[in-house]
């Protein structure tokens, strides 16, 4: 806020100023504004600068302002006076430190004048950022949903979730690959573990495998970051294990196939042609090598479904797959191939939340009609 | 110099080969090439990892007497050695301490900043535009009646149109309404639209720089390697 | 029994459409057709911005205007960004306009570096008084700041280590009021950076140039001003080479080779710092300097057949599907 | 120990990874968050690299016909570890130029002409893809079209790129939008679920 006026303030300054040339009224000798202040959010090692020349660069070439850390003299900064804007972060390396500046203005002569103008500020931190207390307070009320609705679910409250498409067709797909005494690829996107699209894979990857399990299909899950790798490999064992084929089990399913985009792509498309494939699960997090692997995989006549929340590839998928799970589906998918009222309880509380934000931005658009912006500002920081 | 750009060239046909069909040169350009990116990794995770975030910390640590970072330092170090448990049959399970830790803390990091730029920020985005006009702006409907052209009709209709678009397809994903109710059947097939209009665009636009990149790769054996070869070879 | 014409078009093998995808690329890149596009506005804008420049250079020879290049790209995307960096270069030091280059990350330098002196061997211009190039400034955001007051304060050395305050060039373009023009020429989002800082807080006009996927991002910022120009992809690369082409010609004409080893022909050679250049070119060396006066257009003669012939399939692809439906509706 | 441990520890880390996300008095916590989180990440490799190992080993044991270019892939993966470990250690050596170039001349290339290789794979997917069967493939078949025709467009077909444009600007927006908000919540929601662990699955699932 104060930067926006601050910069409000330099253009009325500099506008001011420009009629001033113009009238050829006197300027302020050694004239300056200089604004020192805390920097927000951060946790109070530094102040902001800002300091802009008001006199004209005929009579005060140059300025020099002097810092000091709880008055211990740090350094100047020379600033030449081109009428611009000049800014500049203060370290203190600790909190609660005051700085002040002194600004000095040298003339033609280069004598040094002042101090012309004298600022202080304390260096503090900050508890919450500003700018993120919003999206916090809409997470917690989140949370708080999906206690409630989780508590409902419990209870055995009966909770509709509409069909998926995509997700109906696997078991059909696992089935295809059976007949055809195919494998099954499992890619769980090419992200790493903080990914929660990488998540949410992982969380489709257990059913899956239990189905090949039972089905006793051939299965192979290459995977790209070793973290997904340790992940991926338990949730197969037990998956087996669950399913009752543990001597199905292979530890080598579940392998680095390597460590980089494309190299990564090269070595799953060579896979894929060698070992064809009759089933390819494409889900999770994916960039431009989505296209690749789903071309592959439909050249060697595999059954492609795919998924991912990544918008740019998402046209890659709907136009190369079969079936696509496009976006937010990918996420639902747990809750809704296992059917766990806790999951489905989540699945609730995210729509109602989404009906929250659709009717804030209702009400917004509408008061942003007559101009009043509060309801946005209140709703949407 | 020659040999180098040979070999970058030579390496890039084999990988083309494989639009024909796999072949051994692919296959010897695929294993390489995963050869390379690991050996390579290693290396990165050697260099910019084990020694400047574990070695020389620890060392200037140690040097600078700050023990409370030393002591974090070893105990994250411990955390990642953990992950090697699953080299052994038994201990195996001790790996899921650094993948809860891990994964906690990631999921957690996720939820206040995925609210913000993810939701927040576009739900902004589609009430007012980003120099603080709304989108539903009942003055530029007046300009158009005023004055009727094409540009005026886009300005007067395409806030209007991002909005009602955003809110359909926000409606189509609805997971825990039956397809009968109306507002979801409302939303169906316009949402439907806005999505094929969107993917079938996207995949037009993407279009043009999938074609650049092969063009760049020719440029790269038409105009630099080949050239490079002939001078070579003439003298 | 014969297979239907639409039959064999709905099931066509890839590889087939693989070789004419192929054939169709490289037939203009290798017979060096061009594509001469319609300069759109936002390319047209940034043209006639440097041409004004020019005009304000001639009326106020003692104080002239420089533009500011940044490099804000890396290998990755110089297939498509490398043209459009050389033809407003070229443009620039046609006109004999004060240039100021840097690069925004470390893989960029040698980039920089070899582009920057590539273009200014071409027109003979001299190092520390016709162009200049910085390196990589880091951190960016002060290097940017640091143009509202003195940049020699801050970036002490250029890159090749002469110190700032010797070089001519920069002793009369140090600060943003010497700037007429910023160009920054990048993959990712450093655009907005610059709208950010020089031109909210400064006041300065960008020009953009950026690949065709990130292309969309920006035009909100032209709409309000906020940059005076984009080209995007090869495409608006390709239509700022032409209208660099054809003022070349129009200044030099039309045998640009003679043109430029007729530079180095007087005995001024030492004018010349062979640490960043040698002045004279080898045969190989002025092919390469002739051939990239037309890459762009010819990637778009390229680029242009790829998309006529994925639209001619396209259409095919749905004759034959129209024609197979038609004929299993009578059966 | 087996599965409250961890479910206690991906609970703790997440209200950590909450937060730091909120408070900037902890940014110089964060920062050590951080370098915990690669450190951890870091010993996952050896992880990767012995089921790489494991997998070519299997093949060339079971002398599976590929099994040379097994041998390909140990070779260069050893080969960039020693020369970049000795580079490391010794800057500007031999060493160190050779793994430039390995880098510069083998995976750049490669890198790249992967990536180029897509060219192609749009071209077939275009193909296949795009044909007037329902409505809504027409919509996506029109849409692509219009926007390819208005990439290279001149003359007369400058209208095309007019359409692209506002196809860019109105309808695209809007669906990429009416996505991203979505995925934004299905992620907030996953997030929390794991947290709160309701979600064990990365845990190996099961109970």
């Amino acid at each position: 806020m104060k930067k926006i006026l601050f910069l409000a303030l330099v253009v009325l300054v500099s506008l001011s100023f420009a009629a001033a040339v113009k009238a050829e009224e006197e300027r302020p000798l050694y004239g300056c504004e200089l604004n020192l202040y805390d920097t927000p959010n951060d946790d109070g090692i530094s102040v902001e600068l800002e300091f802009m020349p008001l006199s004209s660069p005929d009579e005060v070439p140059q300025y020099g302002i002097d810092l000091y850390v709880d008055g211990v003299f740090m350094n100047t900064l020379t600033v030449v006076n081109a009428q611009a804007l000049f800014i500049y972060t203060v370290p203190t390396d600790k909190r609660g430190a005051e700085v002040r500046a002194e600004v000095f203005a040298y003339d033609a002569e280069g004598t040094r004048q002042g101090p012309v103008q004298v600022e202080k500020a304390i260096s503090t931190a900050q508890w919450y950022y500003s700018d993120r207390i919003g999206a916090f307070i809409w997470s917690m009320l989140f949370i708080g949903l999906i206690m409630i609705l989780i508590g409902k679910a419990k209870k055995g409250q009966d909770i509709f979730i509409r069909r998926i498409a995509g997700l109906e067709a696997i078991d059909d797909a696992v089935g295809r690959a059976t007949e055809m005494g195919r494998p099954v690829f499992y890619i769980p996107g090419t992200s790493i573990i903080d990914d929660i699209a990488t998540l949410a894979s992982l969380n489709i990857l257990r059913p899956v495998a239990q189905q090949v399990a039972t089905y006793e299909t051939p299965f192979s899950v290459p995977i790209k970051d070793p973290v997904v790798l340790t992940v991926a490999q338990d949730i197969v064992k037990e998956a087996y294990m669950a399913a009752g084929r543990a001597d199905l089990h292979d530890e080598g399913m579940v392998y680095l196939a390597s460590v980089g985009q494309f190299d990564y792509a090269a070595a799953v498309n060579g896979a894929m042609v060698r070992e064809k494939p009759a089933t390819v699960f494409l889900l999770g997090m994916f960039w431009a090598e989505s296209l690749m692997l789903a071309e592959t995989a439909n050249t060697v006549g595999a059954i492609q479904i795919a998924g991912t929340d990544a918008t740019s590839q998402l046209p890659f998928f709907i136009a190369a797959c079969d079936y696509t799970l496009i976006g937010e589906e990918l996420y639902a998918a747990s809750a809704y191939m296992s059917r766990e009222p806790l999951l489905l309880g989540t699945l609730k509380a995210q729509d109602m939340i989404k009906g929250a934000v659709i009717f804030a931005m209702l009400l917004s658009l509408v008061f942003m009609l007559f101009g009043i912006d509060s309801v946005m500002n209140f709703f949407f920081q | 110099m020659l040999f180098w750009y040979t070999v970058a060239v030579l390496l890039s046909l084999a990988i083309f080969s494989f639009l024909w069909k796999d072949n051994p040169l692919y296959k010897f350009a695929e294993h390489l090439f995963v050869g390379t990116m690991v050996g390579y990794t290693i290396v990165m995770v050697f260099s910019q990892i084990i020694m400047r975030k574990i070695v020389d910390p620890i060392t200037l640590a140690v040097h600078n007497h700050q023990y409370l970072n030393l002591i974090s330092l070893i105990i994250a170090t411990l955390i990642g050695l953990l992950y090697l448990s699953r080299f052994s049959q038994k201990a195996q399970w001790v790996s899921r301490y650094p993948i809860s830790i891990t994964v906690g803390f990631w999921s957690g990091y996720a939820i206040v900043t995925s609210f913000k730029t993810n939701i927040l920020t576009q739900v902004r985005g589609t009430v007012v535009d980003d120099m603080g006009a709304p989108l539903l702006n009942g003055e530029l409907l007046g300009d158009f009646i005023k004055s009727p052209s094409w540009s005026s009709l886009d300005l007067a209709v395409s806030g209007p149109l991002l909005v009602f678009g955003v809110i359909v397809v926000l409606i189509y994903f609805f997971f825990s309404i039956k397809n009968e109710n109306p507002m979801v059947r409302f939303a169906n097939k316009p949402a439907l639209l806005y999505l094929m209009l969107g993917f079938g665009a996207s995949f037009g636009y993407t279009f043009m720089g999938r074609i650049s990149l092969f063009i760049g790769r020719m440029n790269f054996i038409f105009n630099e390697w080949w050239p490079l070869l002939k001078q070579t070879i003439g003298g | 029994m014969k297979t239907p014409w639409y039959e064999k078009i709905a099931s066509v093998d890839k590889k087939i459409l693989y070789v004419i995808m192929f054939v169709v690329v490289m037939i203009p890149l290798l017979a060096k057709w061009t594509y001469n596009p319609d300069v759109m506005d936002e390319v047209q804008d940034i043209y006639d911005e440097v041409e004004e420049i020019y005009a304000y250079n001639l009326a106020n020879p003692d104080a002239p205007m420089g533009i500011l290049f940044s490099f804000d790209y890396g290998p990755s995307t110089s297939a498509e960004l490398d043209p459009m960096m050389m033809s407003v270069l070229r443009h620039a030091f046609l006109r004999k306009i004060p240039v100021v280059t840097w690069v925004a990350f470390v893989d960029s330098i040698d980039l920089g570096k070899r582009i920057t002196n590539f273009i200014a061997k071409e027109y003979g211009a001299v190092y520390g008084e016709d162009f200049v190039f910085m390196g990589y400034p880091y951190p960016m955001t002060a290097a940017v700041v640091a143009f509202g007051s003195d940049v020699r304060k801050f970036l002490v050395k250029d890159f090749y280590g002469n110190v700032s305050t010797d070089l001519p060039l920069l002793n009369k373009i140090y600060n943003y009021k010497s700037i007429g023009l910023i160009v920054t020429v990048s993959g990712t989002s450093m655009p907005r950076f610059w709208v950010t800082y020089a031109n909210t807080l400064y006041g300065k006009k960008i020009a953009t140039g950026t690949t065709a996927v990130s292309a969309a991002d920006f035009y909100p910022f032209l709409q309000t001003k906020q940059m005076i120009g984009m080209m995007g992809g090869l495409r608006g690369a390709a239509e700022y080479e032409k209208l660099v082409y054809e003022l070349e010609t129009e200044l030099i004409g039309t045998d640009t080779e003679m043109y430029m080893q007729s530079v180095y022909k007087q005995n001024t050679v030492q004018k010349w710092d062979t640490k960043v250049f040698t002045p004279g070119y080898t045969e190989e060396e002025l092919r390469e300097h002739i051939s990239t006066r037309m890459t762009a257009r010819t990637g778009m003669a390229s680029q242009a057949a790829a998309h006529f012939f994925v639209i001619f399939l396209i259409i095919l692809a749905n004759l034959g599907y129209f024609f197979k439906r038609r004929a299993e509706n009578k059966r | 120990m087996k599965r409250t441990l961890p479910l206690a520890l991906a609970f703790i880390f997440g209200l950590i990874g909450i937060a730091v996300q909120i408070v900037p008095a902890l940014k110089g916590f964060l920062n050590t968050m951080l370098d915990w989180m690669a450190i951890i990440g870091s010993f996952a490799l050896a992880l990767g690299v012995s089921s790489l190992t494991r997998h070519h080993m299997t093949k060339i044991r079971r002398k599976h016909k590929d099994m040379f270019f097994s041998y390909v892939t140990f070779v260069t993966m050893l080969f960039m570890m020693i020369i970049g470990l000795i580079g490391y250690f010794q800057p500007e050596s031999l060493y160190q130029r050779l793994f430039g170039n390995m880098y510069n001349y083998v995976r750049v290339p490669l890198d790249a002409s992967m990536f180029a290789l897509l060219a192609f794979f749009i071209t077939s997917a275009a193909y296949r893809a795009f044909r007037a069967r329902t409505w809504l493939a027409t919509v996506l078949l029109v849409a692509g079209v219009v926007v390819m025709m208005g990439r290279v467009a001149f003359g007369p077909f400058m209208i095309f790129n007019d359409i692209t444009a506002w196809l860019m600007k109105v309808p695209t927006t809007a669906a990429m939008r009416g996505l991203t908000i979505g995925i934004g919540l299905g992620i907030v929601a996953t997030s929390i679920k794991i947290v709160l662990g309701i979600e064990r699955s990365y845990l190996g699932g099961g109970e």
